[in-house]
């Protein structure tokens, strides 16, 4: 059992944090964000500068494909510090989900398409959810259908997170079976602008961009499928919670930023002549928001180390801090804006924006009930 | 002891029911419904049809053209403006800053100001809160200085700058609360004016909050001139109209009414939200949320109840209404959180700023696009008119004894 | 809409109020809870006292039959006395349960027994749990068997509180259907000392005593039957939610006392230079104690009030009730014992008895979650 | 970073364990099981069993005979003694005076005390706690005065009331905090004495607590006369050693372990207990609790863990102790309320009193026994050893620099 960093993670933990707090201002995303620095949500010097600058694309990936030779501790290190800022940039879609499916498959696809994700050439959205499905992955409408050498999709997938600036979409589809089957899901990796796609874009609450996105009889060949035809979920459950544990990786920067904007406002703030930080209650409820970032630091930990287990027990793990982080989220952004405020709920300070993302977290991949359920089924 | 209502009150609330079914503005409801952005004059429109009618401010006595109720009939009012989902009138004229004229202002004062609040012809908002100064009202640094006109009549020179004040981009008139002697201590040297908001000199900024509204501004106040005569009260006593007011603020706090719709949005939405193929309702996780809900609610209309109950009998509306602050927000919040949980992906497009005609593909059921900014800036509730934190200090004291 | 008390019921408070303030002291109490005041948990002067000297088992009984004249309103005023002074005497299951199955009944019964109620020679225990039950009013093993003109009963009834020194058991049966069916459940009203009556006696936690009660072939006659033969789960459900609510009244007693006595300590108490009543975290603890409280009290009235209603109406009133006295019960609890610190958790001051009655009644006629369950298949 | 244990980790492991399955007495067991109050012998038993094989004194060093185990080590023996269900050896002597003395002691106290505590030849007990002064420790009365005796040599004469003070009627030895110097300010002018238990003027009286365990005692002194060769440290110092003491008993408060052990008893009588005819573990609701539970306590499993890395890398345990202790109180006090509501009526009875022999009816199943007075003694987690409250005092200062 060791809890340390390998002196290169810890390089790679220092790299990004010095280089987010040099470059990624509050107010330089609030650029991006609101669209007054090129498209809204979306500035691809920042993504290439994560490219060729940092390197940290490859974190994940071997030294054979160009990448630094990490694994899910590297996704960890990144998510987090990118939860520090507050990035939008879709590190989680691309490398981790996207990077996820090639590592997993394997052979000439992931030769091809990682190393263009290392480069900053490919960038990938996963478009997974449906209107009806909630977070039941294989709650699929969206149907493949088998055609000369290769499929037609048809169907539509709901709140895809990145799409409008993605180069591919990563679709859960199913090819077989009933609605709800676990049998009969089928994995593609389709380009963007394949014919046929058509989307819908919009902002999200939290800062980033969000597609629906329609696909009307979209032709795809047979090297576009992720792993075996049908036999998808196994798949697709293993990278979900593999971003699953990224995920709370970022909820304990956003997290933790939120705690530290919090003692920084509260002794400063001034009410009835003394700094609120010396109201007993106030610090009590920090406190508190202390002890669910540390929990979900050690949970988000734990899950991540255990992301090389069976099946089961990494589902385990993962749900089990899917739902502390879940709670870390909402107690730590509503503690947050509480103590600071109407100041708190304002768009002018970076707080009310760690709140939103925290906010939007809670339900990524599956809301606390849900982890529970699925953490009660896999108990016992 | 008897729960039920007498064939009075039943005939009461038949009464305002078919009132509000025939009169309520369709246009009004279909714009809410949508949760389209409410202009000026929407939000006065229903107001002007109830002071036609005498009922757009039933808290105030008669002689100032109030319906007169009593506290039951107050109760069934809010009850059945929320089984019909009325927008509300705004409070800032008809249960703020008149209650003040009504006990401390000047006939002229009660002339000018009392009928126009009533028929909704004039907007007004509040300029209480400054930077700096939140729960701590009498922290107060914009000050009034009063000299001697041209005219040879008396003014106030005010300077400053006020923030949280609530649709202050539509306001006509403001309540200030200023500070006309600097060097009396803080609760003392306060002053209560009347200040017309298209005087020279008054900035207004919006502060765009979480869910993207314009809500709330700051006011800048740079050599504003205010007549002596539009003075509540006598000068420096202007923190004993702040106490009354603020009193009066956190009756009807408790938001029973308007909670009990709420709870019947968040089940219409788990209907429809499947899961697994069958309806959210179904979850038995999400249920128990509702039921602990309603039977929280249930405590709090009869914790109301009971406090209306005292009032009737004589007591004033006293410490006790932070209970009902406290338990109303802290419900308030909960429905807006099952909301969110409810609405699933759908939560997280963000519609304004969409332009009106873009609506060709209809993105998520219509009852998730306002669920994120709900949520968001429900926040307040907990914050404003007195935090919860503050809330429980003045039970503490007032009644624990603490 | 009315919320005030006629002054009859004014009069009852106070004077019940004054009685018990004067002779039911903690150590007048405790002296009958150890036995050193006769036997353990029962001293028959305080019964007859209550009998004679206060009148008050007559409380909700007509004038017709000797009593007050009163009803739940009456039962509730007595029972938060009861609570604020944490009585023992068994007014609940004689008064309010022994006298609630005989008014619901009348007849003959009912002209015999309440006047021996009110003159305190009949006390009564209600034997209705059973080691499998839990909850379920009508998960009976407990059998009546028609013999003859009467009725032969078997079973084993548990944790019937106040048996040992009741003259007359009520007591749920079933004589027909299955186990948990809802038709053929048969209440009896039997001496205590029948012929094949046994009985284990024990201490309560709570300072009661309770008996394990087992039947062998107990004869009773047809007249000992209490409403009509296997039709009698909704007469047990309205008794019960009668009891319910009363039990919601002891309960606002219980809770009310235990903020009072928290509030005096800590006024009292000092650490590090000041009472502890002046930290926040305590104040606003104490705030949310009061805030139980008071809330435990609307719903008990609301409860009350709506007895009469129909049957779902009043179960679904009394669930919720008994819902929210749990919370109370349980966070009211929690916080005196934790406020006064390790003087809470001795048997020496009162708090630590106030806290054992309240968490007893978390669990009496159902737990928070068994009402809860019961309010929402209530509701839509 | 790595979750997996070791190969020597896992064969250690393996010797733990079998060392407990071969030797853990069966009648120690079989009392624990039935809920019976164990004696003073039986409560020492498996310590000396420990002592004999070097392993009653997990932290200590090997200079002072304990087995110089690391950090995972130590926790892998908490976790197979739980997962066996082994009584505690008690705290007093092994995990709170020794490392004092260890620390402060002269080469004459150590070489008297620690043996027999390593042994279980002596049990101790802890005077700290003072009427009046709960959490408060600095805030003490019991005085010692120096003096000469009629041997020429130096004493103390104690004189005072401690309270709270546990297993004190079967201590042997006590360690004291007392006040030297009642001049000087709050926490100075403490010292730390050693004190014979047998020594004329000291009376034990028993406080019950709600359970109905005589758990806790008051002790007075009355002229007790201590050798001044039984202080440790240096006289008006002993806020250092009691702060010391302090920081080690908060490490290993959070009993992941034990805790992991008493969600599974819950779950073995969720099994057994009907409700409407199926196991209670089938109800949801129920369900959902315990298994919220098991995820609190991965949380805080972890947590520790990483504690435990910290200090094995060198860091000391520090404030952030203090995080296991709230933790891991709130998670055994929701145990036992589990624990309390799954046994449903039969929470009611209480049976200490009974004669051992009287078993003739059993009442209701053996697990709901102690239900009840084990939740009503573990209230007592949250308010001993520093209150859950003092410990987010201690949080907000020391981690947060509030």
């Amino acid at each position: 059992m060791d809890f340390n960093y390998t002196d290169e993670q810890t390089m790679l933990r220092d790299t990004v944090a010095r280089y987010l707090a040099d470059t990624y201002t509050f107010d330089a995303r609030m650029a991006v964000v609101n669209g007054t620095a090129g498209k809204a949500g979306w500035n691809p010097a920042t993504w290439q500068a994560f490219a060729q600058e940092l390197g940290i694309l490859g974190a994940p990936f071997s030294e054979a494909h160009g990448g630094l030779g990490g694994g899910a501790l590297e996704n960890m290190i990144v998510m987090e510090e990118f939860g520090r800022a507050l990035v939008i940039e879709p590190y989680l879609s691309t490398v981790v989900i996207g990077g996820g499916f090639l590592k997993a498959v394997g052979g000439a696809i992931a030769d091809t398409v990682i190393p263009q994700i290392i480069e900053g050439k490919v960038v990938i959205a996963f478009a997974y959810a449906e209107p009806q499905g909630r977070y039941n992955l294989s709650d699929l409408r969206t149907t493949a259908k088998k055609e000369g050498a290769g499929y037609v999709l048809n169907g539509h997938k709901a709140v895809v997170y990145g799409a409008p600036w993605a180069t591919h979409l990563i679709v859960t589809t199913r090819s077989g079976g009933g609605q709800r089957d676990k049998e009969g899901v089928s994995v593609f990796l389709v380009p963007a602008d394949a014919k046929g796609i058509t989307r819908r874009d919009y902002p999200t609450v939290d800062g980033s961009q969000a597609s629906e996105v329609y696909f009307e009889n979209v032709q795809v060949g047979a090297d576009a499928l992720l792993g075996e035809e049908g036999k998808g979920l196994p798949l697709v459950e293993q990278v979900v919670d593999e971003a699953t544990a990224a995920l709370c990786a970022e909820a304990c920067g956003v997290t933790r930023t939120l705690h530290a904007l919090t003692l920084d406002y509260a002794k400063q703030r001034k009410q009835f002549g003394k700094a609120i930080a010396e109201f007993q209650v106030l610090q009590h409820r920090m406190v508190d928001m202390f002890l669910e970032v540390e929990q979900a630091v050690s949970m988000t930990l734990m899950a991540t180390l255990k992301l090389d287990e069976k099946p089961l027990d990494r589902a385990k793990a993962v749900s089990a801090a899917k739902i502390k982080i879940a709670k870390a989220c909402k107690a730590v952004g509503q503690g947050a804006v509480q103590i600071h405020g109407g100041m708190g709920i304002t768009t002018e300070l970076a707080t009310g924006h760690f709140f939103k993302r925290a906010t939007m977290i809670e339900g990524q991949f599956g809301s606390m009930d849900h982890h529970l359920a699925r953490f009660e089924a896999l108990t016992d | 002891m008897d729960l039920n209502f007498s064939a009075e009150d039943i005939a009461f609330r038949d009464e305002v029911r078919s009132f509000i079914a025939e009169n309520y503005p369709d246009d009004l409801r279909a714009k809410a419904d949508e949760g389209e952005e409410l202009s000026k004059e929407d939000l006065l429109k229903w107001h002007r049809i109830l002071g036609k009618r005498g009922w757009s401010a039933p808290a105030w006595p008669t002689q100032y053209g109030g319906p007169g109720w009593n506290s039951i009939q107050r109760y069934i009012w809010s009850e059945e403006c929320a089984r019909a989902d009325t927008i509300a009138v705004l409070p800032f004229g008809v249960t703020m800053v008149a209650p003040v004229i009504m006990a401390f202002g000047t006939e002229e004062q009660k002339a000018k100001h009392l009928p126009a609040i009533l028929k909704g012809d004039l907007w007004w908002c509040q300029g209480y809160s400054e930077p700096g100064a939140g729960s701590d009202l009498a922290n107060l640094r914009t000050k009034a200085e009063r000299f001697t006109g041209d005219d040879g009549k008396e003014y106030y020179r005010v300077n400053g700058q006020k923030t949280w004040t609530t649709m202050a981009q539509h306001a006509d008139w403001g309540f200030f609360l200023v500070r006309t002697n600097p060097t009396a201590k803080a609760q003392e040297g306060i002053s209560f004016l009347l200040i017309d908001m298209k005087s020279p000199g008054i900035t207004v900024r919006p502060i765009i909050t979480l869910g993207g509204e314009h809500e709330v501004n700051e006011v800048w106040l740079e050599d504003v001139i205010v007549p002596v005569e539009n003075r509540v009260f006598e000068e420096n006593k202007g923190w004993t109209c702040a106490k009354y007011l603020l009193a009066h603020e956190r009756t009807g706090i408790a938001g029973v009414a308007r909670s009990k719709r709420g709870v019947e949005r968040v089940k219409t939405i788990a209907r429809s939200e499947m899961e697994d193929g069958a309806p959210l309702i179904k979850n038995p996780f999400f249920k128990r949320k509702i039921a602990e809900l309603e039977v929280d609610l249930i405590a709090l209309e009869f914790t109301e109840l009971r406090t209306l109950a005292g009032e009737a009998s004589g007591k004033g509306p006293g410490p006790e209404s932070s209970l009902l602050k406290i338990k109303g927000t802290e419900i308030q919040q909960r429905i807006t959180e099952l909301a969110l949980e409810a609405v699933g992906h759908y939560g997280a497009p963000y519609f304004r700023g969409f332009g009106e005609g873009d609506n060709e593909h209809p993105i998520g059921p219509d009852y998730a696009h306002r669920a994120a900014p709900t949520y968001f800036n429900g926040r307040k509730t907990s914050i404003y008119g007195g935090s919860n934190e503050i809330q429980r200090n003045i039970i503490a004291k007032a009644v624990l004894g603490l």
